[in-house]
């Protein structure tokens, strides 16, 4: 790096771009090159820098309070907001090993007082800066609660009492504690008694008092550790309706996580969606907490949280919001004799913004409803009101295709499997989820596909064949191929999203996996050796990460008011993102290679 | 997939029509593609000089030219033949076993 | 050198690879998902099995024989195109209905893995060697002929072509490769055969009468290739049973979705590659008359420029100039391309998935490293292919794709057959018997005329003939048939046990489940 | 004891006092490092025609003061050599004497250790001429980057080979090469290759 190659370095990044030459070369006489080990600060929170880093080659993170800001790579400049104001308000470090230009501090405000483009380029980002901050603080009631952990809420103390303890006793101590359970240590482990328990055994069984507490006590409780999102305790609760929670530190029991506390911090917080569904009494209501969805998302999205959570929040609020539904619109006998499924991104619990509605209804064979098109009319109307968009393909309840006996659902698949018809509609089926209505249907419609399959390659081959449909947007040259005549633009499902959706999917069915998520599938293939363990990681990166840049377009496009695609412009990514972004495309292709040389389809 | 499914369709009269019928057919056409080629081949180990007779007084062409191309065309015709009935009949006996162990 | 040729060869080689490449990336639309396979009609696919039959071996190859020794090259022809018929009536279809690719996973459905596989490897690779030698030879002749470079160095450039073609374009070896390399192949032999029935006024009396005033009356009849009995039937053994052991041949019947449509494509196939047979036998005759005497084509001792092999390329420039000429080579040379990574990858596959995954290593290997050991086994069978095609050089092309189809109609043939035919097989039957065949094959190919005088440089060949099929497809069937009735092991109570199911399976495509294969 | 000997005898033979400070304690945490373009590669034949050297102050590279110094050459510079390092004539018509240039040098680098990637060769070049000059060869301690960066790889129980070549090295330690090589430039490039060796030990 001569003088001549450093001064061709940074005569492209801005703001040195507009430097006349003469003043360029006074940069670079005074710049010197800095080394930084991996995790060693360059700024600290509340320190004055002394210098403009530039960086040559390496990672730089910046962090306010433990929390990600922002990323910077080569090419990129910081901090000139901490020299500007005198102080920094995050820490910067080096997230990798780092080589960089140190500009001194009084040059460098030199240029930014004597030359106004300079200026102007600062004061700019500056105003840009103070924008994001205000919608920033917008956010944060959602977002405290997001990044909140059981640690920043109040747990009850944990009051043991011996299994041997009467009931008299036990209730006494709850009563001089103020607690409103106990738990009890015994020997199939520990129990808990709320008033509830007292109130069922004692009081309306006329349990004696005098007998032994640990009769009466709830056990198979679940615990979560203290540093768990809380987030994560909600949905344990909801998936398997219970009202307590375990917390534990070092294999130590610290206490116990109530839902009714969990519920009153979080009905402080005006987004509540959850909460909303919860306790929504007719559609209208219903279709408020809905929408209201993709708001939390957004927050969700803006705080990094991982998008493996996100899917799986925004499938558990979505399942909840159709089961709710399903039960205003059907009569009581439907619902007993029908199972409501729903499919493909929605049903591999992989759907984030509301997308087309792929959704179908299993009856039990003999049951006859009079006005089943009527009720599936509905229900397919009011998911549109509610925002989930129609499917073009009508896999939609009020299709009677799609809502037939368990009967006939056999017949489709078997001819699905033995006869190789349709395949897109085994793939829908493939991912199917059960909602609301007797799960055993679906189960029984799964164990039926499952028998059904043989070993015949041929009808893997092209079940898999989709799977090598698109090309990756990548040239041999590791650029992108990006549509010109769409604004530069490329198709991040149709380009990486849906290879490796169908690719694993059709492994999964191959190796009969039941699980539907995506990532899941990954794993359980893994298990089983199909994947060694590396590429396994990797795949799923790569599929986080282009789910989670779509979602980034998705949403920017929904903030301009325009109908969200699939298309994300690499144009507008970061230089990290950009090469992110390679990274993942070269996975798709190798895994690419892998499902063409697995199912053999170069031959078909 | 399991034993007994195996076990209905070998009890299905409507498979053992269909094996019957198409083993017969299959072999029957097999045999004919042989015997033609084999008389070919026969005349060209043992008596080649039979090709070797004019088609007509005065032609310079063989007899063995029209009946090469002839056995050309016989094994197109005979395929014609067999992707014609099978595509028929024996398609639908397969679908009808198919839909009795659905 | 000729400028105007190689420029046209240049550029059809870059527009047919160019259309192949635009053809099998076609965008398609979000609803066309799952549409990719159940796009193709019984017509197209038929296409696609004639493109792969059609290799450059056939084309130039048969047309080569004929020009050498007139009537002979239809037994070749007839012969190449019987197998069709007989695949269909008795293999095709129960291969579909046990939804199994090769040779060796048909095999193995009720017989035990591990043998067989390991015969199924051995076999396939010396058939894909003996093949991929002939496309070598034959493109490695049609590039010294086009640029001047010496042979070898036509064939070593070639032959890396082709491993770099497979191992970074093995995606492309689809069905719209093969179907417009068909149609390709029949236009421009179509052309040239309407050339020559031009030039005799349509009339094959004329052009009959004056390609014996070149050769004489013996090549209106059979004799000059075949002379003896054992030589005739022989080779109509192994053309007619070899088409059904071919490791790339068989896939072809699972390309399209639908049973109807995939006999319908073999019946189309059947008429194209007909169709096809016959314009080389006038291709052939026509090349007697038009270029034997006219020393444009010769060399100063009076045989063909670039060898026998070449005849139907001399033929195209004779018939339509430069241009043609570049036109016919560039087509032959894409198909070859195109035959040979079909063969390279299956090849590669049977070292790859036969014998290192589930032989070598018994299973315990997972894809990615199957596919790393693919890719070595591409490039090593691709240098095989190279130093044994430069042996070759001076060898009939469609002669070696014989030897090729004597090898899998002895090895591969009579296991096939008889695992989905007779109960009583037993994977000791199987793998001695087919060992035995194969073994008996190559080793006549080894001790033969062929290799032992012509390559080898010794005086007189130990067997004398150069067609083994008879001796060593006879020594399988019998082989096979007497170790699986000795056979009282417990295996093969358990591999007859087997039988039934799979027999339901074959003749329906529903039935018990083969052994677990993964 | 013989390194001391041998030190206390260079010192001795130093023509002019105002040079002794190359034989004081050097500052703190500074060393320099430095490479040399010459006509060959012969120690005993070559002529220096630029010397480029660098400061370097614990991890930072001080490019701000930096030394790039060009010199007339006595003799024909030959074709190969141009080839290499791009400097023709009439580039260095404007340069220093050789003389005055090893003083300027002197002058950057005073009793600092030096750094080098075969500075046996440069050193050897220096000393070739500042021996008639003031009698003495340069007293600085001596540090070579591809010996640091062979303990760095080697492995004791383990024996590997290690490659040293100059680009190798880079290459290894994920350090951007910059195309032309110019004594600035390969003296920037050494210097990062030690500031990394100096905290990956």
């Amino acid at each position: 790096m001569s003088i001549l190659e450093q001064k061709a370095f940074i005569s492209h990044i801005p703001p040195f771009d507009k430097l006349q030459d003469s003043e360029l070369q006074t940069v670079v006489d005074a710049m010197d090159i800095a080394y930084f080990k991996k995790g060693e600060h360059l700024i600290r929170q509340g320190t004055s820098p002394d210098a403009l880093y530039i960086i040559i080659k390496g990672i730089v993170q910046e962090t306010c309070d433990d929390e990600m800001v922002s990323v910077y790579v080569s090419q990129d400049s910081f901090d000139a907001i901490s020299l500007l104001d005198g102080s920094s308000k995050n820490d910067f470090f080096a997230q990798e090993e780092l080589i960089c230009y140190v500009l001194p501090k009084p040059l460098f405000l030199n240029f930014i007082q004597n030359n106004d483009a300079v200026k102007a380029f600062y004061s700019q980002d500056l105003s840009k800066r103070l924008n994001s901050l205000i919608e920033q603080r917008n956010n944060t009631d959602t977002l405290s609660f997001m990044v909140a952990k059981i640690k920043d809420i109040y747990l009850q103390p944990p009051v043991f009492v011996a299994a041997e303890s009467s009931v008299y006793d036990a209730v006494q101590i709850m009563t001089h504690q103020k607690s409103s359970l106990i738990l009890v240590k015994a020997d199939q482990g520990i129990g808990i008694v709320t008033d509830k328990n007292i109130r069922d055994y004692v009081v309306l069984q006329r349990y004696p008092i005098d007998n032994s507490i640990a009769q009466i006590a709830s056990y198979d409780l679940i615990s979560l550790k203290r540093d768990d999102f809380l987030l994560h305790a909600l949905l344990i609760m909801q998936r398997n309706s219970i009202k307590h929670l375990l917390i534990e530190q070092d294999n130590e029991i610290i206490g116990v996580l109530e839902q009714i506390d969990l519920l009153s911090y979080l009905s402080n917080h005006t987004r509540l969606v959850a909460v909303q569904i919860d306790r929504a009494q007719n559609k209208a209501q219903l279709k408020v907490a809905s929408q209201n969805m993709t708001n939390m998302i957004k927050a969700f999205n803006a705080n990094g949280i991982k998008i493996k959570y996100l899917m799986q929040w925004v499938t558990e609020l979505n399942q909840q919001v159709f089961k709710k539904l399903y039960a205003f619109i059907a009569p009581p006998a439907l619902l007993e004799n029908s199972c409501l499924i729903v499919m493909g991104s929605e049903g591999r619990g992989e759907q984030i913004l509301k997308t087309d509605q792929d959704n179908a209804i299993i009856l039990r064979d003999g049951f006859v409803s009079e006005d089943l098109e009527k009720i599936t009319q509905e229900l397919t109307e009011t998911l549109i009101d509610f925002g989930y968009p129609a499917c073009l393909g009508k896999i939609m309840v009020n299709n009677e295709y799609w809502c037939r006996s368990l009967k006939e659902f056999k017949d489709k698949i078997f001819k699905w499997v033995i006869e190789f018809k349709s395949p897109l509609e085994l793939a829908i089926f493939c991912d199917a989820k059960a909602v609301a209505g007797d799960v055993s249907l679906l189960d029984e419609a799964k164990q039926y596909l499952f028998e059904r399959l043989q070993d015949n390659q041929a009808f893997f081959s092209y079940f898999a064949k989709p799977t090598l449909a698109f090309e990756t947007p990548l040239s041999l040259f590791a650029t992108f191929i990006v549509d010109k005549y769409n604004q530069n633009k490329l198709d991040i499902k149709k380009g990486g999203i849906f290879p490796i959706v169908h690719g694993v999917r059709s492994l999964a069915l191959e190796h009969k996996i039941t699980q539907m998520s995506t990532i899941e599938r990954i794993k359980h293939l893994t298990e089983k050796g199909i994947f060694d363990k590396a590429f396994a990681t990797d795949l799923i990166e790569a599929f986080d990460f282009m789910i989670s840049l779509r979602l980034q377009f998705e949403l920017e496009q929904m903030k301009q008011g325009e109908v969200y695609d699939n298309y994300i412009q690499p144009s507008k990514l970061n230089k990290l993102e950009r090469d992110l972004l390679k990274d993942s495309l070269k996975i798709v292709n190798d895994f690419k290679k892998f499902i063409n040389y697995h199912f053999k389809l170069s031959n078909v | 997939m399991q034993q007994e499914i195996v076990e209905k369709i070998k009890n299905d009269p409507k498979y053992q029509e269909l094996v019957s019928n198409r083993s017969r057919f299959a072999w029957i056409l097999s045999i004919i593609i042989l015997v033609i080629y084999y008389s070919f081949i026969m005349v060209i180990a043992f008596a080649p000089q039979t090709f070797a007779a004019k088609i007509a007084e005065g032609s310079v062409i063989t007899i063995g030219i029209p009946i090469g191309i002839l056995i050309i065309v016989s094994a197109f015709v005979l395929t014609g033949i067999y992707v014609w009935r099978a595509n028929s009949e024996f398609d639908s006996l397969i679908d009808q076993i198919k839909e009795d162990i659905k | 050198m000729n400028v105007a040729a190689i420029l046209m060869f240049l550029i059809f080689v870059a527009a047919t690879l160019g259309i192949t490449y635009w053809a099998a990336q076609r965008t398609k639309t979000a609803k066309d998902f799952y549409t990719a396979g159940g796009g193709i009609t019984g017509f197209q696919n038929g296409l696609a099995i004639s493109g792969d039959y059609m290799s450059a071996a056939s084309f130039l190859g048969i047309s080569a024989l004929v020009y050498t020794s007139g009537y002979d090259g239809l037994i070749y022809s007839i012969g190449f195109l019987v197998g069709w018929p007989v695949i269909l009536f008795l293999i095709a279809e129960r291969l579909r209905n046990l939804g199994k690719y090769t040779f060796a996973d048909v095999a193995s459905y009720r017989l035990s893995q591990t043998p067989i596989r390991t015969l199924s490897a051995f076999g396939a690779l010396a058939t894909v060697i003996l093949y991929l030698i002939a496309q070598l030879v034959g493109a490695g002749q049609l590039i010294q002929l086009l640029f001047g470079l010496p042979y070898w160095m036509a064939v070593v450039i070639v032959g890396a072509l082709m491993i770099l073609y497979v191992t970074f374009g093995g995606m492309l070896a689809t069905t719209w490769v093969q179907i417009i390399k068909a149609i390709l192949l029949l236009s421009g032999a179509t052309f040239i055969a309407l050339g020559v029935l031009y030039s005799f006024d349509f009339s094959f009396e004329k052009m009959f009468t004056e390609a014996i005033k070149v050769s004489g009356e013996a090549i209106m009849a059979p004799g000059g290739l075949v002379n003896n009995w054992f030589d005739a039937i022989s080779l109509g053994i192994a053309l007619m049973f070899g088409t059904a052991g071919l490791p790339h041949i068989l896939m072809r019947f699972f390309t399209v979705a639908d049973a109807k449509e995939a006999r319908k494509s073999v019946f189309f196939a059947t008429g194209f590659i007909g169709y096809f047979y016959i314009l080389t036998f006038i291709i052939g005759f026509g090349a007697i008359v038009l270029i034997s005497k006219n020393p444009e084509y010769l060399t100063g001792e009076g045989g063909l420029i670039g060898g026998n092999n070449m005849a139907a390329i001399h033929l195209s420039h004779a018939i339509g100039g430069d241009i043609f000429l570049g036109f016919i080579s560039a087509v032959a040379f894409a198909t070859i391309l195109a035959v040979v990574s079909g063969l390279t990858l299956a090849g590669a596959s049977a070292v790859s998935h036969d014998l290192y995954a589930n032989v070598f290593r018994r299973g315990k290997v997972n894809e990615a490293q199957e596919m790393k050991i693919s890719k070595i086994a591409t490039v090593v069978l691709g240098m095989i292919a190279i130093g044994l095609g430069i042996a070759f050089e001076k060898q009939n092309i469609a002669f070696m794709v014989g030897l090729a189809f004597a090898i899998a109609a002895s090895a591969n043939f009579p296991v096939l057959f008889l695992s989905m035919y007779w109960s009583k097989l037993t994977t000791r039957g199987a793998f001695i018997g087919g060992g035995l065949g194969l073994l008996t094959a190559v080793v006549l190919v080894v001790i033969g005329p062929i290799v032992w005088v012509a390559i080898l440089g010794n005086e007189e060949a130990i067997f004398g003939s150069k067609y083994p099929a008879l001796i060593s497809v006879t020594v399988a069937f019998v082989g096979i048939w007497l170790f699986s009735i000795l056979d009282n092991s417990k295996r093969a109570e358990q591999d007859r046990a087997a039988f039934e199911a799979q027999d339901i399976r074959c003749q329906t495509g529903i039935g018990a489940e083969g052994a677990v294969t993964h | 004891m013989f390194k001391n000997l041998q030190r206390w005898h260079n010192r001795n033979r130093l023509k002019q006092e105002k040079y002794a400070y190359l034989f004081a304690e050097p500052p703190d945490n500074e060393v320099i490092c430095f490479d040399c373009e010459t006509t060959n590669i012969n120690p005993k034949k070559a002529e220096l025609l630029s010397i480029g050297a660098v400061k370097i102050n614990k991890n930072k590279i001080l490019t701000s003061q930096k030394l790039e110094l060009f010199i007339k050459p006595r003799t024909e510079i030959n074709e190969v050599s141009i080839k290499i390092h791009h400097l023709r004539h009439c580039d260095l018509e404007q340069g220093l004497q050789a003389d005055e240039a090893i003083l300027c040098f002197l002058d950057f680098i005073g009793s600092r250790p030096l750094v080098g990637y075969y500075l046996e060769f440069d050193v050897a070049m220096i000393n070739k001429y500042l021996k008639p000059l003031l009698g003495i060869k340069l007293p600085n301690q001596q540090i070579e980057v591809s010996g640091i960066y062979y303990d760095y790889k080697q492995n004791v129980f383990n024996p590997v080979h290690v490659d040293l070549r100059f680009d190798a090295i880079l290459k290894d330690l994920d350090l951007p090469a910059f195309g032309k090589h110019d004594a600035f430039n390969d003296a920037l490039m050494t210097a990062m290759i030690y500031v990394k060796l100096q905290n990956l030990n």
